[in-house]
């Protein structure tokens, strides 16, 4: 029973780490709805900041700028790759709000359920069904 | 009305603060948080108030849409043209450490100046591509108008 | 760019990636349409030169290893040219030049004039962060330019002529950018167990930690997340569409490259970084490889048979040869991975004629359903007849590049004693033999349907030939491929650890 | 640790909003948690950066998109069994992954030994910018900034190419 509380005390941020990247990836994969689907991704992609961020911190230090008179700083590199995640984040957002908003134009919709019907439906000798659109990122790692 | 033009003076009041605070931030970025991305949103950030407040015929006036279309190749090509230039200077790519000689003899370099030459000119090429991106994009969703269906 | 002193050769690393990315901030600048293809051709055309100069130095002296910034690994980031990844280098260069010197005409019929110097930008883009994927020795950089690639992708597929193209771009920006994070994870975890980015410093570090866990798990995510991208078996689904609805040089180079590179990752993770050991003796990886390679090579040739969209046949067909590349890592020996590699290179040169191919007939009479090409084979003769040279390749028939690879496969498997794999290879064949046959009897039996309503550009018939003459050449001089393929497998199965 | 608590709070007020409208405010009241968690985290020009972009331009940015596009999202149309499986699943190796993490917050680590700490120890007599953030940023890791950057350029490109309208059509 220590041991899972003393797991549970040091791992904190990461437990809070996972749910949210849980959140996240539901969100994409549950939701029909294009914006709402991107909103998850942003979180789902925010979520995995804190695990790059979390290990970096160190108790007792400072930020990573140099001043006179003090000892530890919190590791910097971390931080550098998160601002590129960020940056890249954001990006992809921007690409997929613009294809959302062509989407809406081109379908007069954004759900992506009554989109895919509509799709097969231009396929129409399709004999195969078409797929989900979501696949099943688990699959290879279990 | 009223609202409006309370909204008007505070942001005619606010907006050459935040670009202040924007060339600040890029500026001060060797010393404290910042840096050119950061400062690239913020400048981004006021254009973008000014739109919404005065529409965004006023806001391309101010910054056209040509500009914003040089503005976002322009940083990276600065950024990649100081790689070049480390190149030509006879070390790796984006090394800035061989960015200026010391003194007169060639082989020599000022390390330390050079670093801070080369994160500065590489700060202006993110500030110049983050803020014409951003502004791209958002002159790119204002511009569209609902379509009618 | 010559500068007293400057010597081109030692920066050959930094300028394959950095010729392209130039060449498309220029043409982003520029937005002249003529321009921008003259310069996208000539950036294109100066990529495989440099490949094949780096090949060659790797060959004469040994991994070449260029620090960025002049900070050494692993402080900075460092370019690292070995045998795999130069193959794959010139390679990607290699498709990305005969894709570029086939697209002015293209593009010009499938995209809006204001748009197409923009689009030559995506192309080049596209085609550095490939190259950058390929060269690079850094975890996070690989990252980095995984994204510059995969959002030009995006792009060049969204700018398809037909409204769904849009779903499929959605499709795949999303499904990508889950498969970016995973990776992201995975790289994350590996990080915070050993402290390193650079790739050959983890290859050392890996056996450090206590706890083989978390390493275990960043490995589990970013195989799967590099899954995503290559589309193996389950995780395919956004690759159909994305194949069928995109212009066609886009897909004719994202066919050929874009999965390629995927699986050189795989590679490098697998073999060069944590090692046969690792990889193999720790986790059931090669158990699970075995079983979606397999299920691929059945179900999406399977799926292939019944399309109606010829691009989305081929689409399928890519799925299922992703497959052989797989099984080829699976199985874990010399003559496996050496079918596997030779089965890459082979594939990306047979997909991308079948692919321009299909594009000569669309710009010809603009029909992508199957139906609509009965009879295509007697009134674009010179066009189908390099389709059916590139779909014997495909199935694999002696004297193509396709049978080369698909030998070293049943070699290996044959070595391993694993009959049923042989079994598998040749019922996966017979289903080619299916739907490659599909198209031929419509194309040559059937009465002509569609008028031709112009004759395909020459220079777009042309490359299209130099790929279906490639397709023999590498079927009956299998030295170059298979002997560079050979070496890659070799260094790959030593790992760096070793070596 | 409360602000951790908090996030994960609003995460499922997003995840079972339906008015899009909402769940954009409520996406921007996260990032603005995230980046005070960031700043507890010393990830002083992160935290900055996320304001800025999570709260700032992509709430603008996802308000022009529902401004064009619709605010309603309509009721899900399968189960959410899969959905729940996969996501569990992922859950379950993440676990597995973290469980041997170091504890949080300790300097022996390999992640603040290795590399990390030779940034701090180089950076002052290299560069003489006092914060490392930037110089590692800028110089040791220069290029990954040049790739950043080029992501947004080719963003930037992408929107234009698609959402442009050219004045002859």
């Amino acid at each position: 029973m220590i041991d899972w509380f003393e797991a549970l005390a040091t791992h904190y941020n990461y437990w809070i780490t996972i749910a949210l990247m849980m959140a996240g990836l539901y969100i994409v994969v549950a939701r029909s709805n294009m914006i709402k689907t991107l909103v998850g991704l942003g979180i789902f992609q925010t979520s995995v900041y804190l695990l790059y961020l979390s290990p970096g911190k160190i108790l007792g230090g400072t930020p990573p700028i140099m001043a006179e008179g003090i000892e530890t700083y919190s590791n910097p590199l971390p931080h550098v790759l998160i601002l590129t995640a960020i940056v890249v984040g954001v990006a992809t957002l921007a690409l997929g709000l613009a294809i959302v908003v062509r989407i809406h134009e081109a379908y007069g919709t954004i759900e992506e359920d009554e989109i895919t019907t509509v799709v097969d439906r231009e396929d129409f000798s399709d004999p195969e069904p078409e797929p989900e659109p979501e696949s099943d990122p688990e699959d290879s790692a279990a | 009305m009223i609202l409006d033009v309370i909204l008007r003076v505070a942001a005619k009041l606010f907006i050459p603060f935040i670009l202040m605070f924007g060339l600040y931030v890029q500026l001060h970025g060797d010393f404290g948080p910042g840096g050119g991305f950061q400062a690239g949103v913020i400048i981004a950030a006021a254009v973008i108030l000014y739109a919404i407040i005065f529409g965004k015929d006023a806001a391309t006036r101010a910054v056209p849409e040509w500009a914003v279309r040089v503005m976002i190749p322009m940083g990276v090509l600065i950024y990649a043209g100081v790689g070049v230039w480390s190149m030509l200077m006879q070390g790796e790519y984006l090394n800035y450490n061989v960015l200026l000689h010391a003194g007169e003899k060639i082989g020599t370099y000022d390390a330390v100046h050079g670093q801070h030459w080369g994160v500065f000119l590489v700060e202006i090429g993110v500030l110049v591509t983050v803020t014409g991106t951003m502004l791209g994009i958002f002159y790119m969703f204002a511009g569209r108008g609902r379509p009618d269906d | 760019m010559s500068a007293p002193g400057l010597d081109l050769h030692a920066h050959l690393p930094a300028l394959q990636v950095m010729v392209p990315l130039i060449g498309s901030v220029i043409c982003a600048l520029v937005r002249q349409r003529h321009v921008c293809a003259a310069i996208t051709i000539g950036c294109s055309v100066l990529m495989p030169v440099i490949a094949f100069a780096l090949l060659w130095q790797v060959q004469e002296t040994g991994t070449i290893s260029y620090a960025m910034g002049g900070w050494a690994p692993p402080v900075g980031i460092e370019y690292r040219v070995d045998a795999p990844n130069a193959f794959l280098l010139v390679l990607v260069s290699i498709m990305g030049a005969l894709v570029a010197l086939y697209a002015p005409r293209s593009v010009a019929n499938e995209i809006r004039p204001e748009s197409q110097g923009w689009y030559y930008s995506m192309y080049l883009m596209c085609m550095a962060g490939l190259l950058g994927m390929a060269i690079t020795g850094d975890a996070f950089n690989v990252f980095v330019f995984m994204e510059i690639s995969s959002l030009a992708m995006y792009t060049l597929i969204a700018l398809g002529t037909e409204r769904r193209a849009l779903v499929a771009a959605f499709q795949y920006l999303i499904i990508g950018t889950i498969g970016a994070t995973f990776y992201v994870i995975g790289v994350g975890l590996i990080f915070t167990m050993t402290g390193s980015l650079n790739l050959y410093d983890i290859s050392t570090l890996i056996w450090e930690p206590d706890s083989t866990r978390p390493v275990i798990a960043g490995l589990a995510f970013i195989t799967v997340g590099i899954g995503l991208k290559l589309a193996i078996f389950p995780l395919h689904l956004w690759l159909p569409n994305a194949y069928a609805f995109a212009p066609t040089v886009a897909t004719a180079f994202i066919a050929s490259t874009a999965t390629k590179v995927a699986v050189y990752l795989l590679l490098r993770f697998l073999f060069s970084i944590f090692g046969v050991d690792y990889t193999f003796g720790l986790t059931p990886a090669a158990e699970i490889l075995m079983i979606l390679a397999v299920l691929a090579m059945m179900v999406a040739s399977f799926n292939a048979i019944f399309q109606v969209n010829i691009k989305r046949m081929l689409a399928y067909s890519s799925v299922a040869q992703v497959g052989y590349m797989i099984l080829g890592i699976a199985l874990v020996s010399e003559a496996g991975l050496t079918g596997g590699i030779s089965h890459l290179f082979n594939h990306a040169i047979i997909k991308a004629c079948l692919f321009l191919a299909v594009g000569c007939v669309f710009f010809s009479t603009g029909a992508t359903r199957i139906d609509g090409l009965a009879g295509i084979g007697r009134t674009m003769p010179l066009t189908m007849g390099a389709f059916v040279i590139a779909g014997l390749g495909l199935i694999g028939v002696p004297g193509t590049a396709g049978f080369v690879s698909k030998w070293y496969l049943i070699q290996g498997a044959a070595e391993a004693e694993a009959w049923w794999l042989v079994v598998v290879i040749v019922i996966a064949s017979v289903m080619a033999v299916l739907y490659v046959g599909r198209i031929i009897e419509v194309a040559w039996f059937q009465e002509p349907a569609a008028a031709v309503v112009r004759k395909p550009p020459p220079e777009m018939v042309a490359i299209t030939w130099v790929l279906a003459l490639a397709t023999i050449y590498f079927g009956v001089q299998t030295e170059i491929s298979a002997g560079v393929a050979a070496e890659a497998a070799r260094e790959l199965l030593a790992g760096w650890r070793q070596g | 640790m409360v602000l951790l608590t908090l996030l994960a709070a609003i995460t499922v007020g997003i995840i079972r909003t339906r008015n899009l409208f909402a769940v954009v405010v409520l996406s921007g009241a996260y990032s603005f948690l995230m980046a005070s968690v960031m700043i507890v985290l010393d990830a002083v020009d992160v935290a900055m950066t996320e304001a800025s972009v999570g709260a700032g331009i992509s709430t603008v940015l996802v308000l022009g998109a529902l401004y064009l596009t619709k605010i309603h999202e309509a009721p899900p149309r399968y189960s959410a069994v899969l959905p729940m499986v996969v996501t569990a699943g992922f859950g379950a190796v993440l676990i597995y992954g973290t469980w041997d993490l170091p504890p949080f917050g300790t300097a022996v680590q390999p992640v603040n030994e290795h590399v990390g700490a030779l940034y701090l120890e180089r950076n002052m007599a290299e560069m003489d910018i006092p914060n490392a953030v930037t110089s590692v940023l800028a110089s040791y890791r220069g290029f990954d900034t040049l790739g950043e950057v080029t992501v947004i350029f080719t963003a930037g490109i992408g929107v234009m190419l698609l959402l442009k309208r050219w004045r002859t059509s």
